[in-house]
């Protein structure tokens, strides 16, 4: 019985965050921010460490790892708002062709996707969020037709990975003919998501497996690592707003001294810290205990995601007027766990998804 | 209780009405426009500068904040824009026609009526912000001018602005609320440095100001030299009297009822989606509740009694209230909730992202909630202020 | 435009508080709490105010006043936890008579009830909360059958007001044979409420209006009412922490002087204070705009069920230890608090009633 | 990460559920059944005083929470009583173990774990709550004895209690936290008088205890005279160590999910209403996430880790998280859920009620949540204290 990280594990994640520290600081993601599709360097440095082929079988490059190293790598990410392509590209792409590509399909894509030369895009919104606008896609004849929102790591994505709306899975070139690729700016600049049309695209089915059990395996691991993702983020902001506090003097003593401030600091952490063990669990169910999966991998999005609403807003009060300003660039961690609030669905459909997998209602 | 208006007050609100048909096509727009001619056409009519007397450029009518709320309320459904309302109007005007002397009053509060000079307001600083009487722009004599140095910071409109109203120390040996004065200079002075300040928004609505040996005739202070705190804090007292919307929160439930009805989710409306709907009722009934509450205080105004502790919350709760209104707007829209700036599909132009960042910055600003909550405890509660620390 | 309460209005209130501090101390409501049916010395006082007949017209004996008198004589009622009739006997019964009773129905009650010579009880739960344990009253041949639960005033009641299953109202005799009581014990101990079984009881019909509109007005003014009572109990938990803080010490200081305790309780009021200028409106909405009165009504119970839960467990906190104990009582205001939430429909049920008001949703 | 126990504790566990089939029948229940017999069953068998050496009368077996934990688990699974866990054997028996002379180890500990003596806390006073070394009760020295005046308060067991152990100011002259001796005296000695203390539960769990002229030997003191306070804390560091339902939240849980699927409104299940099953969805989530936090930290202590500020949390949250899911079950229950005590349709016998008050007063006793957010700021965030007020 042992609940806790591996001392490789432990080191897995300081790798990543002494990298990001030396490679990814506030300035460089200032200058990606809405600007670059992602921070190639960054990304080139996470690649020298394995991160991209985090959960890809060694036999096709990657590290082989479980779901729970891959959340603390997106963890790492989220403490760093760092602007790099992973959960879609890193963990659901992997994923989809694990569990339903076949032979071929995996010795095509998984190492060019381990390595980092091929950066996938992932649309499975409508599936895990609900269609907005009518979204959806339709396959015929290996051609798939329709709109895809949302679509995750959209920029600079050189595949997608699209489900339609029988959650078939489909691999798609960012090239094909008759595919229209709309980026979509959100408060999240560190993200570059967007919106695919296909009209009549040639597509290439995944469909060694069970496609729906796959896409929803996809939709959980997601919600960990954004959940992960919002851990990073919000255990940043506090320990910021912490050491603010320490420092800030207002009416000839430091803010921290204040009750107020102090309660609002504890309050914040006693709130973050059983996320991390809820996501923990989490992570490792879906690989150990699949039957819970679905059910832990909403509880660890819903529940973070509105702890992560909480620590952002706590964490700029605390910074009083800095917190609200650019420069010390705080809003990108508020900016990072508001998106991941909503992505891959907010908590009320997580939730519901929850009820749903414990049998309390039907579908 | 009464909510009906007496006939005076029935008679006016047609008469605002009729000038609102009448003037509505010929109104300002947004950026189009001439707001300076705009804003003579309602002073003339009692629309704006209403109670500031005739010989300083205002319409001078008796103070009556029904008739206030009246066209507020109908300038609002017409969709006209009200009078200026920069922080010269709302603040400093006041201030001189309680502090300021005649030359000052003669001087600057026609044309700050008219717009013919913006202002903007020195008050906070990177260390002075909660703490404001702590500030440390220095203002030292030298002849017949004061030299200023130091910076600051919020500063709204200094990039538009003609002159600044300023907090200074003009006396460094003093206690820290007797050594500030309180200036009125222009912002072209040389050695003023104005920097856009970024925020979470993305926009830059507020500035930095830095003044390096700025010099300024000693003559332009407003009340006593050394008085600058009292001064400010009586500006300060009408910061809260600024006219807006009086019932923004009514508009924003609006709008999120028509988003609930009409958004859809896998085909369906989201008020048909029972969690959403018991969280909007929540914000309903808080709307009404700060809806009626901002009647209760109109009607204590009109009847000169003291809401007391009813008024103090106003601040804390109305600003939350707001950001709340935002979070839900989000969370309803979902993925569509987190688009920004120009996206496509975007809602309401993302005025809801917009609001739920500005909003915190309002419950940060002009006194954090903390600040808010002290303030309710202590006044309104009449509880003891914290303990001064023991010097260590 | 007037939103205030009338110089009469503050007087009446005022002479109400003061009347029950004179014969309703906390000793008084302890020793009728779970032992008498209601403090008659008590009532004996208010009738001298004329609060039983408060919202009865004048040719019936009563005060003829609005509904929003009636809100002010019930906060002064929660401030006291005063354990007599009110809600019930002296605002929803004479409503129902003056709504749909006969005039030989008005002069044969009214004058008894606005006197105190009569208590009724009123048995509306079903219609207002919902059913439990498929409780409801069947009338056939003016004789009812059936179970009504959670009956407000039930202690000491002479007569009952009865709602059947379609919306129509009964008075029943206290007497009447086949007539079942049952005393329910609940927390809130300065209230009894109680189950009523009818087996072919005799019923006398109030059949002269439209009783379904009249049944929903009693729900109305009972949330309203109920809201109420809860303004004041939560008020004086207010004023009852603050004045402990300032007295109690630790640590060498008034705790009152802590920016913890001092924050909690500006939380209170600013919570609070906004629920009275809402229960306000819902109460004059109730005469004037009836149209908003079931929307009102409602969000003024939920809102301040939600407001009083809130301040009844911090004022509690406030208080420290000593809260939690018997010593000071305040537990008495925390379960009047308690019980006026789920009375009459919890906040969840009362806010769907205030969707499908709006025509937000069907029924 | 690794749920699964190994073999070694597996068969441990094996063992633990052969002892209970074996003598789940012959177990107390509530009030009946001889708990002192089974006491000593436990004690042998090593489910009780498992880690108190031998020759104190324990079993003597190495500290292992995973072999702790293993017991508490298949005890509340087969539904058997725990080993007896009144304060003596929680706090008192560690404490002694650790600070106790060799004779009041030998003369104490063995009938405290057999249950032989009771023993109740002295800590608490009217006066010294939070600020528990401000306490007042004095013991002034006369002969070979203390005379102990004063008043206590929150004692829990004291009327059944055989002994005391209670803090008294010896050394009146002293600074606050260095005047405070630990004392061991009898609650039969003339001069005590127990009043039971009611709570907002109806329920006297409390008592107050008053102290006049009790005569106490001052050889019955552990540790140093004047060291009261730091033996004291000792003690409290092991309330913390008290076992009880390892995961008493997710009991709780499991009883409001049936609770929610066989209740009804007008006929329909309260899980098919979606803003109630909402709510229970996010408490779901909280329970889980204290459960596996739990594991986290049982797993660090394994590890000889120290978790910080992941330890310090626990009781705000647990608090907190237990009171909410008694809340949510009787809004769930609505008109069901106000009942109490031995009323018709009463459900689960008023539990839900008795935890909504008992859980509050458990988060305002043995530190306020104000108190647990000062530690965690500044034990686990380290952030300063609040500076000492100046003298007025």
């Amino acid at each position: 019985m042992e609940f806790g990280l591996t001392s490789d594990q432990k080191m897995m994640q300081d790798s990543i965050n002494r990298t990001l520290e030396r490679v990814c600081p506030l300035e460089r993601v200032r200058k990606a921010a809405g600007h670059e599709p992602y921070a190639s360097d960054v990304l080139k440095a996470l690649v020298e460490l394995g991160v991209p082929g985090i959960v890809t079988p060694e036999e096709f490059g990657g590290l082989g790892l479980s779901l729970l190293d891959a959340a603390l790598a997106a963890e790492a990410l989220g403490r760093h708002v760092a602007p790099v392509p992973f959960v879609a590209s890193s963990v659901l792409a992997p994923l989809a062709l694990i569990g339903v590509g076949s032979d071929a399909q995996k010795k095509m894509y998984l190492p060019k996707l381990a390595s980092g030369e091929l950066i996938a895009g992932v649309a499975i919104s409508e599936q895990a969020a609900g269609a907005r606008e009518k979204a959806g896609i339709t396959a015929k004849g290996g051609k798939l037709s329709g709109k895809a929102m949302f679509v995750l790591e959209f920029g600079g994505a050189n595949i997608f990975i699209v489900a339609d709306k029988f959650a078939g899975l489909h691999i798609v070139d960012a090239k094909a003919k008759g595919l229209e690729k709309i980026s979509l700016s959100t408060i999240d600049a560190t993200r570059a998501i967007g919106e695919l049309n296909f009209d009549n695209v040639e597509a290439e089915l995944l469909s060694s497996g069970n496609p729906a059990a796959t896409l929803e395996r996809m939709i959980d691991a997601g919600r960990i690592m954004l959940a992960a993702d919002t851990l990073g983020a919000g255990g940043r902001m506090i320990e910021k707003a912490v050491a603010y506090a320490k420092e800030r003097k207002q009416f000839g003593r430091v803010i921290g001294s204040f009750q107020a401030v102090k309660h609002l600091c504890a309050e914040m952490i006693a709130e973050l810290e059983p996320c991390r063990s809820l996501i923990w669990y989490a992570a490792y169910a879906f690989d150990e205990f699949p039957g819970q999966s679905r059910r832990m991998a909403a509880h660890a999005k819903a529940h973070t995601s509105e702890v992560g609403t909480f620590v952002a807003r706590t964490a700029t009060e605390v910074h009083g007027g800095m917190g609200f300003t650019d420069l010390l660039g705080l809003h990108y961690w508020f900016k990072r766990i508001g998106f991941d609030r909503q992505a891959l669905g907010g908590p009320e459909k997580v939730r519901h998804d929850a009820a749903v997998a414990q049998g309390w209602i039907g579908n | 209780m009464d909510l009906s208006y007496s006939p005076e007050y029935e008679a006016f609100r047609t008469e605002v009405r009729a000038f609102a048909k009448q003037h509505g096509a010929s109104a300002p727009r947004g950026a189009m426009g001439d707001m300076r001619a705009w804003q003579k056409l309602l002073i003339s009519n009692g629309y704006a500068a209403r109670t500031i007397p005739k010989e300083y450029g205002g319409f001078g009518a008796e103070p009556d904040v029904l008739k206030s709320r009246i066209i507020a309320e109908e300038f609002i459904a017409a969709g006209l824009p009200m009078g200026m309302a920069g922080q010269g109007i709302s603040m400093l005007v006041p201030t001189l026609l309680e502090l300021g002397s005649e030359e000052q009053k003669k001087k600057f509060i026609g044309p700050t009526l008219r717009g013919e000079i913006i202002w903007c307001q020195g008050y906070s600083e990177p260390g002075a912000g909660s703490d404001l009487a702590s500030l440390t722009t220095r203002a030292v004599e030298d002849g017949d001018d004061f030299v200023i140095n130091g910076q600051k910071i919020w500063t709204s409109t200094a990039a538009q602005a003609d002159m600044i109203f300023c907090l200074v120390r003009t006396e460094a040996d003093k206690p820290k609320h007797e050594g500030i004065s309180y200036l009125l200079f222009s912002m072209k002075m040389p050695g003023i440095e104005v920097r856009p300040l970024v925020t979470m928004t993305g926009r830059a609505e507020f500035n930095e100001v830095f003044f390096t040996d700025v010099r300024v005739p000693k003559k332009d202070i407003v009340g006593e030299r050394g008085q600058g705190w009292f001064v400010a804090n009586a500006t300060l007292k009408h910061e809260r009297g600024m006219l807006g919307d009086p019932n923004q929160a009514g508009t924003r439930l609006k709008a999120l009822i028509d988003l609930m009805q009409n958004e859809e989710i896998d085909g369906r409306r989201l008020m048909d989606n029972p969690v959403f709907r018991d969280r909007l009722l929540k914000l309903q009934a808080r709307v009404h509740a700060m809806e009626f509450h901002g009647l209760r205080l109109l009607t204590a105004g009109l009847r000169g009694e003291d809401p007391g502790v009813a008024r103090l919350i106003v601040k804390l709760m109305g600003c939350e209230l707001n950001h709340q209104l935002a979070a839900f707007a989000i969370d309803a829209l979902g993925e569509l909730g987190i688009l920004y700036s120009g996206s496509p599909h975007l809602r309401a132009s993302g005025t809801w992202q917009t609001s739920y960042m500005f909003d915190l910055g309002l419950i940060i600003g002009g006194g954090t909630a903390q600040i808010q909550k002290n303030i309710i405890s202590e006044r309104g509660l009449g509880m003891p202020r914290e303990p001064k620390a023991a010097k260590a």
